[in-house]
């Protein structure tokens, strides 16, 4: 077995290589060339082609994303904005949040449980990386029809993944989403995000400075995780000894246990100021980690390749180079803090090994056995890959989709009819309670969580003494987003928003994770760039900075992608969590306000969905100003004491949001449809900018002036009573019939 | 038991961190908040630091890869929990912490993966049938409470012979109301020694010990039973 | 009536944590010399009829489609002699 | 080297949930004739020195301590002849 060497490739410059199997371009590949000089050598070749694939240099998506930077509003609460692994976030008091969600989409179709279990660690290791202990997470999911025979393969296994790693790690989960829809039949979406917290002096950044610093590779040992790719490498160009290519899992097998101790061990190191520069090794492993780590510094690094300690001695330089083995960080110490640093990683059991070196000049240079292998200016590795402008054109069947409108179909008239169209909507799959999920979740561990689900936002108590507190939403509507990718967008932006503000905590971020077919499509193209557009005017708007996020795209199977799919999560902070608004109706004679205007608004609508299986039309407008009020009304109905619940409205309208705060709080409300009012649009119109509020009697008069003096429509329409949901004029549904259709649904999928 | 250099008095409560631990913090604030003075004591630990007693916390110990508990039993600071439980210390096992004492032969029988094979997490209703150990007394036999359940195997087991005498000597502590959440034998959810000393609960009263964060403040009991009979020991 | 054993383990090059975990506790146990542990399941099917070549195949396609995760676990599947002992029991 | 295979099952009177929820979903995916199904744990470990009784000995005390709790489950400990094909990959 010859190994290729620098001095080999300077050598042996027509040597052929493997470059378009590992998914490079042809211009890419000659690029690669003309940066080096030369030819690369296998082990250069693994690092280019790996940290310029789509997934690690957003190539198609960069343009784009810019938006997010040069639209962003000012914020004085960012403190590190986007391009580091996660945004960092004031929430006051000295302390520092910082949160991502990212996908782990495809890896999850393929092994549902590991796939999903390795994308709530790999977003973990994010959020440590930058300093911060991780204390809860969330999962935005979605899956294809729920009676499909494959989504109870997806679908529970992806579940018993999430809740495998997270409840081991001793994360709660506070929130998360789930849709069924055909359209993610092969491409399921699972998305994950984290929320960590730190104090200001700890934000740690991924860069390697001080030359003769150390860098050292600690937890789990590398394997031959996720090198499909780097095998043929091994094989073409290198055989091994008995001329096979060895056999290397295309799966990543999580190891929460190795996770958990992972972070515990870290936030010793940091504690003691062990800690110069961190990185996460997560796609792309060590070729990330060592590129980015070393571009991001002042000077260079030199790595022994043969000191990583290995699960499986038969890898070769450049499949350690790309190994995805889960469980692993990389940092940088000054060489005085060696010791210690090792020892705590004694204390948790964590393999820790010195692999290298920052050095004076500005080169990476790999070394395997003596001998070097990699010689590179890092930041061409790392930030230097191709910048795609990829063709985008809005798809000619848009405006059918749009002329098709929802207005058309035939709609339920009459009490009897409207309790029916009521009770299918509630026990839909996309509408039902999702405790089935949700209940394999722990959501109570590390004692913080003030609220979690099925409330509209998860919060968190970060401060025990003075009660400071951030709350997360996640949101997104695929089914909008097909309608109007731009106004899609800025609806789960919309919709986000409003589920913090919801608890009573004010936004001020956000992260996004964009779910799309392929760049190589004009039409999914297109319908990324509206979204980006979309959502970065939104930000804009709202005044909340997008801070970091995660594109997926390639959601595709064949011609057919998934609904264009943002998912946006937005985060608020909160100055004493006593203060939390819940959705639950639980005192009797409360009386129901719904805030914001109703419209004939059922483009995309939940019920369009259930009662015709139709998605056409404009999906509903946004006004996002209109949010922007609803979002202060709320905060200080909360901070004033004035609210004693609220929920906000979403998809499935009224109806969804009464059945789901009756049932919370296990009491019946009577409502009464306003004159003038069409039942049917009353109960069923998605129309944004609302929310329901429950207000003692005692504050009706302050409640009512607050709106009014704000110019926020607020109309009493009920009164939180007896055990039955009872729609004055039109139907009467008793609450143990409710629940039944409500809970029923996902057991008998899925139990 | 002799003095100890650190003991500052009564109401140290040492809760044990082992790897994999996820509600020592959890632990330790109930005991604050119930008025003991909370120590933590490391796995590695050949020393209990002279606390009055000692809470094994939830979790998942080594990952309960193998069997939950199977290993966290090994780590030096069981060897002396246990010598110390036979001596009568107060000792309460939450969870992973009841799977660890199981394991340990501190109690009898084991626990198993539920009957519905998930992970369960939710607002149980339990009955607390024994109000005469070291960590319920300040309950009332009978009395109803909730908090949170959330394991995975947490199917109380036991042969028949062992359950009828658990039965006979009052020797289960609580019990589940309002449904079986996991197939527990007899709906078990808590049983203790004969000296009554030693206590392995499946639910977690640590997580129902502010209105705030739990579904009530039920759990307190738990702590607060053990810090009143340390005054009057 | 006739025992069939299927073995379901994870492949060799799929990291296996709970192997690791008791590999790692063994020396803490005072037991040296173990170099490897690697943990699977073992399933035991009572076949109701006697178990031909075309009983085993069925069994193996059981195997395949629910008993082991072939993505990740290599199984066998192989008639047990009853055991005298728990035939007695 | 050689491998010591461990088998860990459940008692035969302790209710194993696991092997159940198999067995009712065999019927479901078409296949008959299982009358029951009994889910367990397969340790496979490597020894470095040759496996002669005072070796069998100590992995059965492992397998005792560890990797059985004999509470509620039952083992077996066996040398496994190595697989020609394992060994030449
Ligand atoms: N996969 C999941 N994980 C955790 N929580 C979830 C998940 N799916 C839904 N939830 C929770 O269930 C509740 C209802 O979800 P949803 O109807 O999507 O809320 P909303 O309409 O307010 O956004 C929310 O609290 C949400 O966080
Ligand atoms: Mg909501």
């Amino acid at each position: 077995m010859s190994l290729d060497t620098v001095k080999n490739a300077e050598q042996t410059p027509e040597a052929e290589q493997p470059w378009a199997e590992l998914g490079l371009k042809q211009d890419e590949y000659a690029r690669v060339r003309e940066l080096l000089g030369r030819r690369p050598t296998g082990a250069e070749l693994a690092m280019y082609s790996v940290m310029w694939s789509e997934h690690c240099s957003y190539k198609s998506s960069k343009i784009h994303l810019k938006q997010f930077g040069e639209k962003a509003p000012h914020s004085d609460a960012l403190l590190v904005g986007i391009g580091e692994q996660a945004g960092v976030v004031d929430v006051g008091e000295g302390y520092a949040v910082t949160f991502k969600v990212e996908s782990h989409n495809h890896p999850s179709y393929v092994e549902p449980h590991q796939g999903a279990a390795t994308g709530i660690g790999g977003i973990v290791r994010d959020i440590i990386a930058m300093g911060a202990r991780p204390v809860a997470v969330m999962d935005p999911l979605r899956f294809g029809a729920p009676d499909h025979p494959d989504t109870r393969r997806v679908l529970p296994g992806v579940v018993a993944g999430i809740g495998g790693y997270g409840n081991c790690l001793g994360l709660p989960n506070i929130g998360g989403e789930v849709v069924f829809d055909a359209c993610y039949q092969g491409n399921p979406l699972v998305n994950a995000l984290c929320v960590g917290v730190m104090k200001h002096e700890d934000i740690h950044l991924a860069k390697a400075a001080g030359a003769g610093n150390k860098v050292v590779l600690y937890g789990a040992r590398t394997g031959g995780d996720g090198i499909g790719g780097a095998s043929i490498l091994a094989s073409e160009t290198f055989e091994s000894a008995d001329g096979k290519p060895a056999k290397r899992p295309a799966v990543q097998v999580g190891d929460p246990f190795e996770e958990k101790r992972l972070i515990e061990c870290t936030l010793e190191l940091f504690g003691e100021g062990l800690v110069t520069g961190i990185q996460d090794l997560g796609a792309a492993g060590l070729s990330c980690a060592t590129s980015e780590l070393a571009s991001n510094g002042s000077g260079g690094m030199r790595v022994e390749l043969d000191t990583v300690p290995l699960r499986d001695p038969s890898l070769s330089p450049e499949e350690i180079l790309m190994s995805e083995s889960q469980e692993r960080m990389c940092a940088v110490v000054e060489p005085g803090d060696v010791e210690r640093f090792l020892e705590i990683c004694e204390r948790w059991e964590v393999t820790a090994t010195v692999i290298g070196e920052v050095t004076e000049g500005d080169r990476l240079e790999i070394f395997w056995h003596g001998e070097q292998i990699v010689d590179v200016e890092p930041g061409t590795v790392a930030h230097e890959g191709p910048v795609y402008e990829r063709p985008y054109a809005r798809p000619e069947w848009q405006d059918a989709l749009q002329a098709d409108d929802a207005s058309r179909l035939p709609r339920p008239a009459g009490g009897e009819e409207l309790r029916a169209a009521a009770l299918a909507l509630v026990s839909s799959p996309n509408q039902a309670d999702a405790s089935w999920i949700t209940d394999q979740y722990d959501r109570y561990v590390l004692g913080g969580t003030v609220l979690a689900q099925p409330e509209d936002g998860g919060m968190i108590r970060i401060d025990e003494e003075s009660g400071l507190g951030v709350a997360l939403a996640t949101d997104g509507n695929g089914r909008y987003a097909k309608l109007d990718p731009y106004r899609g967008a800025q609806l789960a932006l919309a919709e986000s928003y409003r589920n913090v503000a919801t608890t009573g905590a004010k936004p001020l971020a956000v992260t996004d994770c964009l779910n799309f077919g392929s760049p190589e499509d004009p039409a999914a193209m297109w319908q990324f760039a509206e979204a980006c557009r979309g959502l970065a005017d939104g930000c804009r708007a709202l005044g909340t900075p997008v801070t970091g996020g995660n594109v997926s795209l390639y959601n595709q199977t064949g011609e057919a992608a998934i609904h264009p799919t943002p998912v946006v999560g937005v985060l608020g902070v909160i100055d004493d969590v006593a203060r939390r608004t819940p959705m639950a109706f639980a005192e009797e004679g409360h009386l129901i306000y719904l805030l914001g205007e109703t419209r004939d608004e059922l483009g995309g609508s939940a019920w369009a969905q259930v009662a015709h299986g139709h998605l056409g039309g404009l999906p509903p407008e946004v006004d996002l100003e209109r949010e922007k009020l609803l979002g202060e009304i709320l905060v200080s109905a909360s901070r004033d004491g004035m609210a004693d619940a609220a929920h906000d409205l979403s998809d499935g309208g009224l109806i969804q949001a009464l059945t789901e705060s009756c049932l919370r709080g296990g009491k019946g409300a009577r409502i009464v449809v306003p004159d003038g009012v069409d039942p049917f649009v009353f109960l069923f119109s998605e129309s944004q900018g609302r929310a329901l509020v429950a207000i003692p009697r005692s504050e009706e008069v302050r409640f009512n002036d607050m709106c009014a003096a704000r110019g926020m429509p607020a109309a009493r329409i009920g009164v939180v009573d007896g055990e039955e949901l009872e729609v004055q004029g039109q139907f009467t549904l008793p609450l143990d019939e409710l629940r039944t259709a409500h809970t029923a649904t996902l057991p008998a999928l899925f139990g | 038991m002799t003095a100890h250099p650190e003991a500052s008095g009564l109401g140290r409560i040492g809760v044990v961190t082992f790897p994999g631990s996820l509600d020592d913090g959890d632990a330790r604030r109930a005991v604050r908040l119930a008025g003991g003075e909370p120590v933590a004591l490391w796995h590695r630990d050949a020393d209990l630091r002279g606390v009055d007693a000692v809470i094994l916390p939830g979790g998942f110990s080594y990952g309960d890869y193998l069997r939950c508990g199977a290993i966290a039993r090994f780590s030096p600071v069981m060897g002396k929990v246990s010598e110390a439980a036979r001596e009568g210390l107060p000792v309460l096992g939450i969870c992973n912490g009841f799977q660890i004492l199981c394991e340990s032969h501190l109690l009898p029988g084991a626990l198993t993966r539920n009957d519905h094979l998930h992970f369960v997490c939710r607002d149980q209703r339990l009955r607390i049938e024994n109000a005469a150990t070291a960590w319920t007394a300040d309950y009332v036999p009978g009395e109803a409470i909730t908090v949170p359940l959330k394991n995975g195997e947490g199917g109380y087991i036991a042969d028949e012979a062992t359950l009828d005498a658990l039965e006979a000597e009052g020797r289960v502590v609580a019990r589940y109301l309002g449904g079986n959440p996991n197939g527990s034998r007899r709906d078990i959810a808590g049983v203790t020694n004969e000296a009554g000393n030693v206590v392995g609960l499946m639910p977690h009263p640590e997580h129902a010990v502010e209105s705030l964060t739990g579904p009530t403040t039920d759990g307190l009991g738990f702590f607060t039973s053990v810090l009143k009979k340390l005054v009057t020991a | 009536m006739a025992r069939v054993v299927v073995d379901v383990m994870l492949k060799p090059e799929i990291l296996d944590p709970q192997g690791q975990a008791v590999q790692r506790a063994l020396p803490r146990l005072g037991y040296e010399g173990i170099t490897e542990v690697r943990q699977g399941k073992r399933f035991e099917l009572e076949v109701a009829e006697p178990v031909d070549d075309a009983a085993l195949a069925r069994v193996r396609e059981m195997a395949d489609a629910l008993l082991a995760n072939t993505v990740i676990e290599d199984y066998t599947v192989r008639v047990e002699e009853p055991d005298p002992a728990q035939a007695a029991a």
